[in-house]
């Protein structure tokens, strides 16, 4: 049976179940025992299972993210928080030189079943150090799969999937998003990791957004829509693995694409988007791929600069207009 | 009331008014917040005045200080101004940083003020930096870096002291020791001594009481004469305490403290309320003075809140600057326009 | 006048000559001074410029670069050395939340004028944790320019550049090409960023090729003219800035590219140039782009196994050709 | 001979075994390099066996450690065989990684080996972390994390320690202290006291001469007993010296350090010929004897040494096998196929 529950619930939900399931399941960051984290999205969980296995650490990411990597080789599966995903440029060495390569250095002899919780997102004035996007510099790196969640139940199936995996996984969650509310079931379920999700089908473009740009692109179809166009929305949900071949499948059939992320648009997400698409589905595009990423500058704190900086469903729906009405001609 | 108290009249004064200056900028950003005219959240000062105050006034508008997310009383103590503070909270053209910045990154270079940081830890680096510039420049300047002491869990302080005692570098590590990194009680995540952490890398260390501000000023007075002679680098931690929340938004508090524990501090060790009694009790200025300074302070502050409200925000164009020094719009610069124009 | 000297002698050159010129630029790192690093590149610096200047740290890379970047806001130029690539993980934070947001978020008070030296490149037998080539992660970060010499001429002319901007600079070196000779002029030159260089002239397929895989492409165009292909051959030199209008050109007048970087594959450097190309001459393209990184594995050791991670000459060749001849046929 | 010498003879010989076994791999590699016969460079471990030997010795196979780039001598002392590390310094498929890690990343999970590693101090959270674990699952294991003197300028140090103490997590900090970092004596890049510096976080600390195999294995056994009744964690400072360069390829040293003291170490301190000498002396071994060990595990070695040599590099198609768990190959799965086959 589906009930309405906000992001925020479905995160703790998910890692209550996991820890209820498999008592090797730890969480580990600051302030994520009594407090909850700032964000209030684990509070609960430290007295359902105690201080033994929701562990306050010290304002000390390097060090308590590599002792979630040795915790993980010997028996425990770490969520480690990132309380911010600006953060994860501390915890980059741990990450990627030791979690992400330890599988395949040791010929598959040691595991690194962790999970790094994480966020992004701007516009809610936290400035150019709290505000980042950061899954593509996670995604770059061979040994770690990244996981987008949109909605609360992709919140609640992925975190679930990546507790699961016996691999390093992130989680960037939307930050502005854990008070919205989605369809969440009650009984449990999976979302299985390069799976895209379709969420609007349509013959004239198709809308590619992920994270907190789903629902811009969502709300940029309805745009098109009064203006007659037909627009598929899809979601990827994990950039690591990607799921090609719906993405393949969709453009194949509308022709057109514009791809939509949260992250910086220079060497982002969207780059390796379009350009997968733009190589494999070559001789079925009637015009370019648009690609709307962050604007490439720090995040300005100022509201009259910040909300220039994330692609609207406004930008969205005139960009892909115009390639539909074949107006975005560069190289005429 | 001895000679030399009264030799050091006006200074004395001075340390209360900027301690004053500090506790109603606070109040008035916090009621900027309770209003909901900034935008997003910020860290109060209040409580912690004589710290800021008492390390700055030891310095010179040359010396460089880093601050921190909780970083108004750092830029006031270092000689900031009201009116481009409250623009830069407001996220306005005149702002130190023409808005760009916000209440976590107030920065203001002309006098010495790096920045603020929101990385906790993050600008250990840039002040021991600082200091090995005025060391190779021979400029005799020193440095200071305010940390709180959630900050001693980040590695780079102990990097970065271990270059600083190598190299002798002018500099001053001030951890504002206020109990609590966030949400939770320090002591519960910090292991040991943090003065014998310092000490370990050879550097001498001082323990001080942060609510008193001639002793943190006299400590600091005389480790910076020090430093400009050559010796350094020094540790201070200072006991102090923040009345409000980790940042305007944390109401509910008892989870983690006690209203008890905070009435206490408020009552017994407050740094104005404190140095103001002993004004009065050494002459220096009767009640009424320090009124009549209290609410010059005040006016002052709400007409540079009036003032930031109705200043303007920075124009669009402004989005793309700034991201490169020496080129204009950092958006055709990056792919490939060479003027960025 | 022209001479032949080592890229590393280049390297060491450039330094000197701007110790020289400006008495703030010192060189921070491990091993710098009497060692002149691993790779001997800074041999004899010390001697000239003494230890106050050419500075030996401890093994503490967030820490001299933090340092750095401090030395930067009040008066210096520091030149930092990062020994291996695969060590920016450990100074992201000082690196992309400090070093590359200053100018910004002082709203253009605090200048950050600083150069980090290191290196890239696989095939040196170094495994996992010594042979990454993580451009891709900085070019990304709004801040930062990132600068990739493929020759000696380049490695004088754009660490000359980079350490005369004020602003914070990447420079990565191949580490296996430090021994590699080139023309290099005796007279001071510098190489403006984001000026690529066109290495060959062609009219069938434009190569365009980053730091070591510019002679890959070189290589490639020969094995194409030996099949009767002329490839263009184009080295972007910065990728932040990056000269999208030489890019463009050529490939506007050749139709097809491909782009090779020996960086990972996923979410890289090739996507981003693939993905402009791809929008902005999109009508005068005819065949996809094809698009070359290392492998996404993490770099083996074994030499039997490293050696495939790597695009080689005949790799390019054969994309190339496919390509050109039509065969290269994702979605017909 | 007293009664415990002779009730100890075995453990003794074993000791005397181990550190030969580590020696002799070691004379092996670096010829493997003198002949081009290995890919790459590596660090050579000789002159410091008593550390790895004293201490694993003290530990079950069911303790962890974790190593450095400078990892043969850990690996061997934990328990590993000749075959599989030659096979794995040559990149041969039946090496301890299948020739993914090579020399800088041996591990052997079976005997608790949980890796070199390449990045200096990179490991020092993943033996807190195994230290954790133990304390988590209630398994009465230790963590011994062995990092050298550079390595103690790595922030990642103080942050792990700071936990370690907090938690009172069963894992020891053993610092080799051979006196370098690379081409520099640690002593011009390292302020204070190694000591003091865990002492500060309320760690109990212990220094000891790292030649002394007896002594070493002395302090460590009982702090592991300690570790097993819940104390813990705590730091030992061994000092040690490496007799070769840095790595393979550093033959001209003289420009950081002096023949003088490289002759000194090697003919006053050797830990095997000083050992060997005792095991004489306590009429534990006879030198036949001693030199039969000695040529045993020459022959053991040459004849892995040519196994591995004729062993069969990896199948092309491993190059993406192992990049993650329960994937078979890396490059479908990535984009979408699912099961990476
Ligand atoms: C690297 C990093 N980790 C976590 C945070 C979130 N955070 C902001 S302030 C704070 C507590 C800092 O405590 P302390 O250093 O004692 O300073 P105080 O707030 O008490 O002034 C934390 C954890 C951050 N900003 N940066
Ligand atoms: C993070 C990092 N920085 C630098 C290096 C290069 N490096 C390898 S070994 C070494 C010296 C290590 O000295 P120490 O820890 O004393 O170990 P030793 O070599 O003496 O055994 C350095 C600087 C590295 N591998 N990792
Ligand atoms: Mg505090
Ligand atoms: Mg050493």
């Amino acid at each position: 049976m589906d009930r309405e529950i906000t992001h925020s619930q479905a995160v703790n939900e998910a890692i209550a179940e996991e820890m209820r399931r498999d008592s090797t399941v730890i969480l580990l960051g600051e302030d994520v025992a009594e407090a909850g984290t700032p964000f209030k999205v684990l509070s609960g969980l430290v007295e359902e299972f105690g201080t033994e296995r929701v562990i306050d650490t010290p304002i000390a990411e390097p060090g308590f993210m590599g002792i979630a990597v040795g915790a993980a080789m010997t028996g425990m599966r770490p969520i480690v928080d990132i309380m911010f995903g600006d953060f994860l440029f501390l915890i980059m060495d741990q990450l990627c030189n030791q979690a992400a390569k330890t599988h395949y250095m040791s010929g598959g002899k040691l595991n690194v079943p962790l999970v790094v919780r994480t966020n992004l997102g701007a516009t809610r004035r936290s400035a150019a150090q709290h505000s980042q996007s950061l899954h593509a510099l996670v995604a770059h790196i061979p040994g770690l799969k990244v996981a987008l969640p949109a909605t609360p139940y992709e919140a609640k199936g992925l975190l679930k999937t990546a507790i699961r995996d016996d691999n390093p996984v992130v989680i960037f969650e939307d930050k502005l998003s854990y008070q919205m509310k989605g369809n969440v079931p009650e009984e449990e379920y999976l979302i299985e990791f390069g799976q895209a999700n379709l969420l609007r089908e349509g013959n004239d473009v198709t809308l590619i957004g992920t994270s907190s740009m789903v629902q811009t692109c969502v709300a940029a179809s309805d745009l098109l829509a009064e203006e007659g166009m037909s627009a598929e929305v899809m979601d990827p949900r994990t950039i690591v693995p990607l799921d090609e071949r719906a993405i393949l499948e969709s453009v194949r059939k509308t022709s057109r694409a514009v791809v939509v992320d949260e992250g910086h648009q220079n060497y982002g997400i969207t780059a390796e988007i379009a350009a997968r698409i733009s190589e494999k589905a070559f001789y079925h595009l009637d015009a370019p791929i648009i690609r709307l990423g962050a604007m490439d500058v720090p995040v300005p704190f100022s509201p009259a600069l910040e909300d220039l900086t994330v692609p609207t469903p406004e930008l969205v729906a005139e960009k892909a207009l115009s390639i539909c009405r074949g107006e975005l001609v560069h190289d005429a | 009331m001895t000679k030399s108290v009264r030799k050091n009249t006006e200074q004395y004064l001075h340390l209360y008014k900027q301690m004053v200056r500090i506790r109603t900028f606070e109040e008035n950003a916090n009621q900027l917040y309770l209003n909901a005219k900034m935008p997003g959240l910020t860290h109060m000062y209040i409580g912690q005045e004589a710290v800021a105050v008492g390390i700055c006034e030891a310095l010179d508008s040359t010396d460089r200080i880093t601050s921190t997310h909780r970083g108004h009383g750092h830029c006031l103590a270092k000689g900031a101004e009201f009116k481009q503070m409250f623009c830069e909270l407001l996220g306005k053209a005149e702002g130190y940083c023409r808005g760009k910045g916000g209440s976590m990154h107030i920065a203001d270079q002309d006098n010495g003020n790096l920045g603020a940081n929101a990385i906790v830890g993050g600008s250990m680096g840039i002040a021991t930096g600082a200091a090995l510039s005025a060391k190779l420049l021979g400029t005799k300047t020193v440095a200071v870096c305010f940390f709180g002491d959630g900050a001693t869990a980040q590695g780079l302080w102990y990097e970065v002291m271990n270059m600083a005692a190598l190299w002798q570098l002018p500099v001053i590590y001030a951890c504002e020791n206020n109990g609590y990194s966030e949400y939770t009680p320090t002591s519960e995540i910090a292991a040991g001594s943090l003065k014998a952490r310092a000490e370990a890398f050879g550097i001498e260390s001082h323990k001080v009481d942060g609510q008193d501000v001639l002793a943190v000023h006299a400590l600091t007075q005389g480790l910076v004469n020090r430093l400009r002679n050559g010796e350094g680098p020094f540790f201070i931690e200072l006991e102090t305490y923040r009345y409000h929340g980790h940042h305007v938004g944390d109401i509910n508090r008892s989870y983690y403290r006690t209203k008890d524990e905070e009435t206490a501090w408020q009552k017994d060790r407050d740094p104005i309320t404190n140095f103001g009694r002993w004004l009065e009790e050494q002459d220096i200025a009767s009640s009424e003075e320090l009124s009549e300074i209290i609410s010059g302070i005040h006016a002052e502050a709400e007409e540079a809140v009036q003032y930031a409200i109705d200043a303007p925000y920075p124009n669009h164009d402004e989005v793309d600057t700034h991201v490169f020094a020496g080129v204009k719009h950092a958006l055709p610069y990056i792919s490939g326009d060479s003027n960025g124009s």
